[in-house]
């Protein structure tokens, strides 16, 4: 993999003729900028609306009771699991670029990793509250938790969304607390480089501290290695979960071996999409074209490429064990699937996750911005639909034939999830735009390695 | 007391500079760099294990005194302990306690949170996070810093900068 | 279950005088709750004096009748803390033994429906009781000086001794009074023909208990006809062979799908022009010996070849010619005192409604009518338009109509006299083979109102009537105070069932010949099998249950065949315009499968304008239609309505087929080991282990367990709206399985209900323990635990699990006093589903434990048990191997449900085996 | 000035992180605690009452028998309350004219029910069956605690869902002979039978009474 990365004819991954104190200038800079770009506010501000109509719509259903969403019988989950999913597929390529990837060592991954992070911890906390928010009784979430009560009752410890509970509620914690400790340098150099007292403030408070001193690199490093080399099985274990949580019923189409693999296959698929469909225009954007260059983007396009196989690989075993395993639901739900009233989800997921990134076979159309874009989007929708196909054809098409029923969502369902798009780009808007965006103390070390 | 710093261009500099004043006993040594030079030697990993151990079997622990003994009920004909299906949140368990004590151990190591030190007073040292690799001597022997500054000199460093302490 | 004896020492009036102030009380509290349906008022209000026999918690049964359309059923009304909150059958009662129809179990809904608090009104302006009196004043004078000659009556079907009592002494009074009869949807064919065969009116009751062979003729035998209970129960009775000696074999021929047709060995869809033939070839074969062409040639080899065990069955529909005919038929196959008697009719002066209603309207167009009094029939709703009932009442100077609710009739009289409630008031009934019940009030009127037997004695008389004196008085030559108490407790009049009538078939009717229909679209009037002519509307739980045969709530589309449908490219829930005579009406449209291809049916029962919250509106209303005579045309409008709709399935799928089974005789293989397979690997299992057997030969689909179970569990109702989208909680469903082509289906009905399985696959994914077993095996739901993941429901194969989408309960406009007060009522957001009536099994294994050493629970049944005319259910423990159920499961016909998902239900299904004609095909 | 914080901040930081360490820490102690606190589960507060009826008097001072007024609860799930009937057998001749029974007069007068406050109040969603404990000899004074000791009726115990499992795990040593069932103070005594006896006796035993179904449908 290295061998193929350092191929000299691939554009480095960082602009030659960069030092030290130069990527720390133009990274701090966009931080420290005293007006904000119009772009950005713009964005912004569409975020926020987009947030306050998903929060009313987050308190209508919970004034109303989950009614107002499309949940029906026999399909019981709908939009609530299919965006939680999403989402949770989503924060795994953040996860994915900077601990699973620090751990193989690759230098492309320096100007990546902030980025993706902060994609995880807001995607993450997005997908967090649909499991709240799904419950009939979201007020009673914290049943799920084993806590000594006067009841003297306890959780269910063999379902698996006891496990899903657990997993998510792990993931977001360590998540965050990675994130925070992946900042902490940072927040100290913009804590050196701030002039105004108020930033000062405002980062040494964020910095706690930190100033690069020999007893702090030491065990920083040594600690880093330890919780990317944590967090690299948590992601693989959540989205495992994930899968379990589906692969764990009886549902025609759930019960399946594979699940577990194909969600992590799946989620890394989505998030690379992400993170490939952020950072385009963010290097753009913010001028960034130096340290995420062309070879940055190549390598997400081939990432995208090998996901879209793996992918691939499981819808195929999807409709072989349909018939393979010769129950006469399995196939009846399957034909569903492929030719009933939801036939065109099937479809379109195929065509979007699998046969567009076949595109990418060449470096030509790789080197294609809006080819990338379109494709990224393409998958990031795909996977959403892939979700949709299996949240909602399979009880919709169980083992009873009369009870097997339709599903629609409602202008609530849509107005929670836009609301959840709101929440993740406020979030990552404000970090772009407080943070530096890419891992600055990383690029030092970069440069100097380089040189 | 007093701090002096010599902040170097190169880390090899302040490599050598950093040996030479531990080697003269002069004071307490410190370095600050804005890339990481040292590596190893933590005891954390080991406090990460540690926690992650205890967190998977504790958490293991509690599901099957949970099931065995406080509250046993037939869920779906299962046995009560079902140890396969408590795994999964004592993997998590350990992970997630893993992480929260490698942040924790890392600021109590640290000694973080530690918003004020004494180098902060110097004019230049700021931009031990931008390109100058600091080494600080902590004193309260004028000669001994004195001889410092000597030792140092053919290093060349780009600033020297003494403050209170 | 036994009828309970009255408490007390007399048992006459005082228990009564008791429970009556303990509801008063009770009364008072719901005032106070109806108005905050959501507040709970939490004191404890003991009673002044206690009365006996009523403790706080406790709970007392009393016989009573419900008399729907003339139709008298004795029921069992179960209190609890002196309040009336379950209605059971009698089993002592003939109509009854012990089962309910849907409509029977809904009735106690109807006892507490808001909609009924309505004042005495004078043209809708409320008046006081003192103003009724000096009109009433009035108008015995104006009698007084010609003999009543202006006064007209108007009531359904009477079959209340004491009511036709009343009748008469207001007809004694006043020479010139008249008395009309009118039902809604009358039987007139059926009085017609048998007036036509027998030369007098008389009642032919069909006894299935004989009967092996049966052929229904558009037969409504176990839906609206007399008895309909009990011919289904005898008829299930005969349906497996592993249940009871005798089998028996069911054909029909029909218009639309019948409970019977589906139920039936052979079913054979007729329009009229086929019926005619059917009819003609089935004379000419038994009465003359001919050779008939076609479908009945086998089908007459068949009941010749049984005399005396075969019986053929003729709907209303069938013209009385036909009718006349089929008795003649009967009577030749030697039925007579075997498979049939016949005896006088329970109703007191049967008369062809449709005529008395006609000679009504024409004399009050003709302004002969100064005073109509109207007893307990919407006429304004129901008169076929073409009779012009409405214009013509306007003429008339006084009308009265004494209504339980307000309907579109007490609109348009200028006196609304509020009745009370048949449950709060004294009655008696002849049951459809005579035997009389009498009924004691079940509790003080809940919204005041006045009994039949107050108001009539007004009209000749000074003193308003005293209910149960009159009631008592109808009885005193026959009944002495002994045998009065000995029948109120009872719920019958022992030994009073009418003998057989020693009356000859007239020759002549054997050569009857009925009109030949002419060709083209035939058009079928149908009551709604929920809302008979329309004065169920009003009832909730029957709007909300899918009907047997549509599976459409919420609506009375009109049926049409899959021939018509594919012709003019309908869908559900297409809007058609219906032109027949002068009349025109639109409606949306239903596909019926198995409907003869030229046929259309219009249900009634819809679209009334005036039933309260519940019923205003609903459906389309056909009433133009009636009356109008020719072949009718059908238009699509282009419009489309979503229509409400329960569990309808392809019963050819291979996964059906694991569901719900058929079986073929040769398949039958007694099971393995008699013991049932018991998964006690767990230890600290109880000693009593619950388990149900539901026999699909006996399941005729009548919704009964449906709503008995809403009655029994507190199951709220959701609507319309809600509907659609499939939220509907019935813990209880009824699967419909259609085999075959759309035009002729084998259609297997299924009780579907929890299947309280070993290995629920349901618990194991709950994250919150909120759904486990307990140690008698029951697959328990704790509401209060339950957080709504509904991750339950997505993993339950049977998908009997009802998730409360909304607060469903606290959005019924019914007091939280009514309910049943042994079963939680669930708020929203909590998964619930069938219980195996846990209320009960606690009941029972209270009585148990506090009577000492190891008395095992007994006899416990459940509320769909309980309802269910057929027996299709067995309940119990089946850890004995001597129970009732265990002998069930161990029949060779016993299966579970996907038994390969080995989830171990506790539920196991005998299989239906039909019994068919090896001289027919038996798709046909 | 190139320090960007005093001295005195490193203080403060450290003090706020264990500040906000403890805090949650207690946060979590007191939603631990608050439910189990007599206070929240209104132990020992006497409920207000349109009658200020005294058990203290009339069960340890009058020596009356709790089946005297609670006539249901042998029989029947719920104890019941007495009927104002029961009251005005004695106060019809005692204590005729007494300002604070004039609610008592009243409701006899006017055929209106006394309406008392619940006292010991489970939530509709538990079905308790007062006639089953007596029959297997749970004093009253188990879960009433002492009632004769009461001016103003409150609740004894906390009604918790963990308080009737403590029992229903193991009744044993709480029962008593069916005779002493309504005695208050009642204590073990060497004729006592042990509680292995009485389980035998009262053939408890047959049911798992922790099951979700015994109180929950
Ligand atoms: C003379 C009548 C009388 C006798 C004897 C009596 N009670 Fe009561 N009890 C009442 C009345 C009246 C109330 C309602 C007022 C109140 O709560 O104080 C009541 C209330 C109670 C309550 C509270 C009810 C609630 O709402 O939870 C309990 C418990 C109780 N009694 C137990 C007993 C016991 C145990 C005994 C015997 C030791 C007993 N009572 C004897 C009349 C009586
Ligand atoms: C067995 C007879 C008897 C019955 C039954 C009875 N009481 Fe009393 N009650 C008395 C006597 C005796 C007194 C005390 C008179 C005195 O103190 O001189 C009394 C006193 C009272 C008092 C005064 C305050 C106090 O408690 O000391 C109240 C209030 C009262 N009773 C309420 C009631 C109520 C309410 C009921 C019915 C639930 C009731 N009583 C039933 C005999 C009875
Ligand atoms: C095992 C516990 C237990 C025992 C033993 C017990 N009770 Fe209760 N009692 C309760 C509970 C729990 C309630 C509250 C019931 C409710 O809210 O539904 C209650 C309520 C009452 C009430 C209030 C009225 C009612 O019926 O709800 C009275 C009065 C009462 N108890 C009297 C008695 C008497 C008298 C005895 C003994 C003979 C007794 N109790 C024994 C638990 C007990
Ligand atoms: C001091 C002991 C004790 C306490 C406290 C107690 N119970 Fe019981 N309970 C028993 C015993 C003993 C039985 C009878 C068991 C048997 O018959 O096998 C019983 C039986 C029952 C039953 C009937 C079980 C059946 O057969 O269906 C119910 C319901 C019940 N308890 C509810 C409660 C509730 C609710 C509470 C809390 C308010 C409670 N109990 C507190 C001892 C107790
Ligand atoms: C012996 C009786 C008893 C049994 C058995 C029992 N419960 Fe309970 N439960 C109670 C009582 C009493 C309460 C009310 C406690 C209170 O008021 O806080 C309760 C409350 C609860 C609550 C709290 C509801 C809320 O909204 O706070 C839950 C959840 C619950 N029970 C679940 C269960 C489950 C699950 C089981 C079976 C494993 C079970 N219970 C068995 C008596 C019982
Ligand atoms: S099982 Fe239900 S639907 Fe079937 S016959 Fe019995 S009551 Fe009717
Ligand atoms: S039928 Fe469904 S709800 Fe009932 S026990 Fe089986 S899985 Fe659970
Ligand atoms: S057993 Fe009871 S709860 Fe279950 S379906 Fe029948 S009536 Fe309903
Ligand atoms: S999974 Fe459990 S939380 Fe409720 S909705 Fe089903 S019982």
């Amino acid at each position: 993999m290295t061998e193929s990365i350092s191929d000299l004819a691939i554009p480095p991954v960082i602009a030659p003729g960069e030092t030290e104190a130069a990527v720390t200038d133009q990274i701090s800079a966009l931080a420290l900028r005293e007006g904000t770009w119009r772009w950005w506010w713009i964005g912004f501000a569409l975020s926020v609306a987009l947030l306050v109509q998903g929060i009313f719509a987050a308190c209508w259903a919970f004034a109303q009771g989950i009614r107002v969403w499309g949940n029906d019988w026999p399909v019981m989950w709908g939009f609530p699991i299919i965006n939680y999913v999403w989402w949770i597929g989503i924060a795994s390529g953040g996860t994915f670029i900077s601990a699973f990837f620090f751990l193989v060592r690759v230098e492309w991954r320096t100007s990546l990793s902030r980025i993706a992070e902060t994609l995880t911890v807001f995607a993450a906390a997005c997908a967090g509250l649909y499991p709240i928010f799904h419950l009939g009784r979201p007020w009673l979430f914290y049943w799920l938790f084993p806590y000594p009560n006067t009841m003297g009752l306890w959780p269910q410890f063999r379902s698996p969304l006891f496990w899903d509970f657990a997993a998510i509620f792990a993931y977001v914690t360590a998540s965050v607390l990675f994130w925070y400790f992946g900042l902490l340098p940072d927040l100290a150099t913009l804590r050196d480089r701030a002039s105004r007292r108020g930033t000062q403030v405002f980062y040494g408070v964020l910095a706690l501290g930190f100033r690069g001193s020999g007893r702090e690199w030491g065990h920083y490093r040594a600690v880093y290695a330890v919780l990317a080399a944590i967090m690299a099985p948590m992601v693989v274990s959540v989205h495992s979960i994930v899968g379990l949580d589906f692969a764990g019923a009886l549902t025609t189409g759930w019960h399946s071996t594979q699940f577990p693999p194909f969600f992590v296959f799946g989620a890394v698929h989505s998030g690379f999409a992400a993170v490939l469909f952020l950072v385009l225009p963010l290097r753009r954007l913010l001028g960034l074209e130096p340290f995420i260059t062309g070879r940055h983007v190549d390598v997400l396009g081939r990432l995208l490429l090998t996901t879209a196989l793996c992918v691939g690989y499981s819808y195929i075993m999807d409709a072989f064990f349909a018939f393979y395993r010769g129950e006469a639901a399995e196939r009846l739900w399957f034909l569903d699937r492929v030719s009933g009233v939801h036939a065109s989800v099937y479809w379109a997921t195929l065509v979007l996750n699998v046969a567009l990134p076949q595109m990418l076979w060449w470096r030509s159309l790789r080197a294609s911005q809006p080819l990338l874009m379109l494709v990224s989007a393409g998958v990031i929708a795909g996977m959403w639909l892939e979700r949709y196909g299996i949240v909602v054809t399979s009880p919709q098409h169980d083992h009873i034939p009369s009870a097997w029923g339709a599903y629609a969502a409602t202008v609530w369902d849509w107005s929670l999830f836009t609301g959840t798009v709101g929440l993740f780009f406020t979030g990552f808007l404000l970090c772009v735009r407080l943070l530096p965006v890419i891992s600055i103390f990383e690029l030092r070390e970069l440069v100097r390695g380089q040189r | 007391m007093a701090h002096l710093l010599f902040g170097f261009a190169s880390p090899e500099a302040l490599q050598e500079a950093a040996r030479r004043l531990r080697v003269e006993r002069l004071g307490a040594v410190e370095t600050y760099t804005p890339v990481p030079l040292t590596g190893g030697g933590s005891w954390i990993p080991w406090l990460i294990l540690a926690a992650g151990m205890l967190g998977a079997t504790g958490a293991f622990l509690l599901q099957s005194v949970a099931t065995v003994w406080s509250d046993p009920l037939n869920v779906g004909g299962r046995p009560d302990f079902s140890w396969p299906a408590f795994m999964p949140m004592a993997l998590e368990s350990g992970l997630l306690c893993g992480v929260v004590a490698g942040v924790i151990g890392f600021l109590v190591a640290a000694r973080l949170p530690m918003p004020y030190r004494p180098v902060d007073e110097a004019e230049t040292f700021r931009r031990a996070s931008r390109d100058l690799f600091f080494v600080a001597l902590r004193s309260g022997n004028a000669a001994a810093l004195a001889h410092a500054r000597a030792l140092l000199h053919d290093l060349r460093p780009a600033v020297i900068e003494e403050v209170a302490a | 279950m036994t009828v309970r004896d009255r408490p007390g020492r007399d048992a006459l009036a005082p228990p009564l005088a008791q429970r009556r102030r303990v509801l008063g009380l009770m009364a008072a509290s719901m005032a106070l709750a109806g108005c905050d349906p959501g507040g709970e008022d939490r004191a404890l209000l003991p009673p002044v004096r206690q009365p006996p026999g009523i403790q706080p918690g406790g709970v007392n049964r009393y016989a009573s009748v419900l008399t729907a359309g003339g139709e008298a059923s004795g029921v069992v009304v179960t209190h609890r803390s002196g309040r009336p909150v379950k209605i059971e059958g009698n089993p002592n009662h003939p109509a009854s033994l012990g089962a309910t129809d849907a409509v029977g179990q809904a009735a106690i809904l109807d006892l507490y429906d808001p909609w009924r608090a309505a004042s005495l009104s004078r043209q809708g302006v409320p008046q006081a009781e003192g103003v009724l009196l000096e009109a009433l004043a009035a108008l015995r004078t104006g009698f007084a000086a010609d003999h009543g000659a202006g006064l007209r009556l108007l009531t359904g079907s009477v079959v209340s001794p004491s009511l036709a009592r009343a009748i008469d002494a207001v007809l004694a009074a006043w020479p010139g009074a008249r008395w009309h009869q009118w039902d809604g949807i009358p039987r007139d064919n059926v009085l017609h023909g048998a007036m036509l065969a027998y030369g007098q009116p008389v009642a032919v009751v069909p006894r299935l208990e004989a009967a092996g062979l049966v052929l229904g003729l558009d037969s409504d035998l176990l839906e609206t006809a007399p008895g309909h209970l009990r011919h289904a129960r005898f008829l299930a009775a005969g349906r497996n062979p592993t249940r009871a000696d005798t089998r028996n074999r069911i054909y029909a021929a029909e218009a639309t799908p019948t409970l019977l047709g589906v139920r039936g060995d052979h079913r054979h869809p007729a329009g009229p022009q086929e019926m005619h033939r059917i009819v003609m070839g089935l004379a000419a074969s038994v009465l003359r010996n001919e050779r008939p062409e076609g479908w009945i040639a086998a089908v007459t080899g068949d009941l010749k070849a049984h005399p005396g065990r075969a019986l053929v069955h003729a709907g209303p529909d069938l013209p009385a010619e036909a009718q006349a005919l089929v008795h003649a038929v009967n009577e030749a196959l030697g039925g007579r005192g075997r498979t049939f008697e016949v005896i006088d009719p329970p109703q007191r002066d049967p008369v062809l409604q449709e005529d008395s209603l006609r000679a009504l309207v024409a004399d009050m167009a003709d302004g002969r009518v100064r005073v109509l009094v109207i007893l307990g029939s919407n006429p304004v709703f129901t008169a076929p338009a073409s009779l012009g009932f409405a214009a013509a009442l306007a003429r008339v100077p006084s009308s009265l109509a004494l209504a339980s609710a307000p309907d579109e009739t007490t609109d348009a009289v200028t006196w609304f006299v509020p009745a009370v409630h048949e449950l709060e008031d004294w009655g008696d009934a002849l049951a459809f083979d005579g035997t009389a019940a009498i009924a004691q009030p079940q509790l003080l009127p809940l919204q005041g109102g006045r009994s039949p037997f107050e108001l009539l004695p007004l009209l000749y008389g000074f003193t308003a009537g005293d209910a149960r004196a009159w009631v008592r008085d109808t009885w005193r030559d026959r009944l002495d105070d002994t045998a009065w108490r000995e029948a109120l407790s009872r719920g019958v009049v022992p030994g009073s069932a009418a003998p057989a009538l020693p009356v000859a078939l007239r020759a002549e009717a054997a050569t009857l010949a009925p009109p030949a229909p002419p060709s083209g679209l035939a058009l079928r009037i149908r009551p709604d099998s929920h809302l008979g002519d329309g004065r169920h509307a009003g009832n909730a739980w029957l709007q909300e249950a899918p009907r047997p045969l549509t599976r459409v709530a919420w609506e009375t589309p009109v049926l049409i065949s899959p021939q018509i449908a594919a012709r003019e490219r309908l869908a559900n829930g297409d809007v058609v315009r219906l032109a027949c005579g002068t009349a025109t009406v639109t409606a949306p449209c239903w596909i019926m499968p198995g409907q003869a291809a030229e046929v259309v049916v219009a249900v009634a029962g819809g679209g009334r304008w005036q039933a309260g919250p519940v019923g205003t509106g609903v459906g389309s209303d056909v009433t133009p239609l009636r009356g109008q005579s020719g072949v009718v045309g059908l238009r699509r409008t282009g419009d489309h309505v979503a229509i409400a709709c329960g569990t309808r399935a392809d019963g050819g799928l291979e996964l059906s087929r694991d569901v719900a089974k058929r079986m073929a005789a040769a398949q039958q293989q007694p099971k393995p080991s008699p013991q049932p397979s018991l998964y006690p690997p767990r230890s600290g299992g109880g000693a009593v282990q619950w388990g149900m057997s539901i026999d699909l030969n006996a399941c005729i689909g009548c919704n009964a367990c449906v709503i008995a179970c809403q009655a029994e569990n507190n199951v709220p109702v959701v609507g319309c709206e809600e509907m659609l989208r499939h939220r509907e909680m019935h813990w209880l469903r009824i699967d419909h399985y259609d085999e075959g082509p759309v035009e002729t289906p084998r259609t297997m009905l299924q009780p579907m209900l929890c299947q309280h399985c070993e290995q629920a696959p349901c618990e194991i994914v709950c994250p919150v323990n909120a759904t486990v077993h307990d140690a008698e095996g029951l697959n328990l739901q704790v509401y209060n635990r339950c957080v709504g993941t509904r991750f339950c429901s997505n993993n339950c194969p049977y998908k009997v699990r009802r998730f409360n989408f909304g607060a469903y309960a606290r959005e019924e406009s019914r007091p939280p006093a009514t309910r049943n007060p042994e079963v939680s009522v669930r708020g929203r957001g909590v998964m619930e589903k069938c219980s195996f009536c846990l209320q009960r099994i606690a009941e029972a294994r209270v009585a148990a434990d506090t009577a000492g050493p190891a008395a095992a629970e007994a006899g416990v049944v459940t509320a769909c048990q309980a309802a269910c005319p057929t027996r299709a259910f067995s309940f119990g423990n089946v850890a004995d191997p001597d129970s009732e159920v265990s002998r069930r499961k161990a029949a060779p016909l016993s299966y579970a449900a996907l038994e390969k998902l080995s989830t171990s239900p506790r539920v196991s299904y005998e299989a239906r085996l039909d019994n068919p004609n090896p001289a027919l095909d038996q798709d046909d | 000035m190139a320090a960007i914080f005093t001295p005195g901040a490193n203080l403060a930081a450290k003090l706020v992180l264990i500040g906000g360490v403890a805090a949650g820490a207690g946060g979590l102690g007191w939603w631990w605690l608050w439910p189990r606190t007599n206070y929240a589960r209104r132990v020992g507060f006497p409920v207000e009452q349109p009658v200020p009826f005294s058990h203290e008097h009339h069960v340890a001072g009058l020596g009356i028998d709790c089946r005297f007024c609670h006539a249901a609860v042998e029989s029947s799930a719920a104890a019941g309350l007495p009927p104002t009937y029961t009251c005005m057998t004695c106060h019809s001749q005692v204590w005729t004219n007494a300002a604070v029974l004039a609610p008592v007069r009243q409701s006899f007068a006017r055929h209106r029910p006394i309406a008392w406050q619940r006292v010991t109040d489970l939530p509709d969603y538990v079905y308790f069956h007062h006639a089953i404990h007596i029959a297997k000899g749970v004093g009253c004074e188990e879960c009433h605690g002492r009632i004769d000791r009461m001016a103003l009726t409150a609740k004894a115990r906390p009604m918790t869902m963990g308080f009737c499992l403590d029992c229903h795990r193991d009744p044993g040593p709480r029962l008593r002979p069916r005779a002493a069932v309504t005695e208050m103070g009642w204590r073990r005594g060497p004729a006592t039978p042990p509680a292995q006896a009485l389980l035998a006796a009262y053939h408890i035993g047959a049911r798992r009474l922790t099951d979700c179904s015994i109180c929950h449908r």
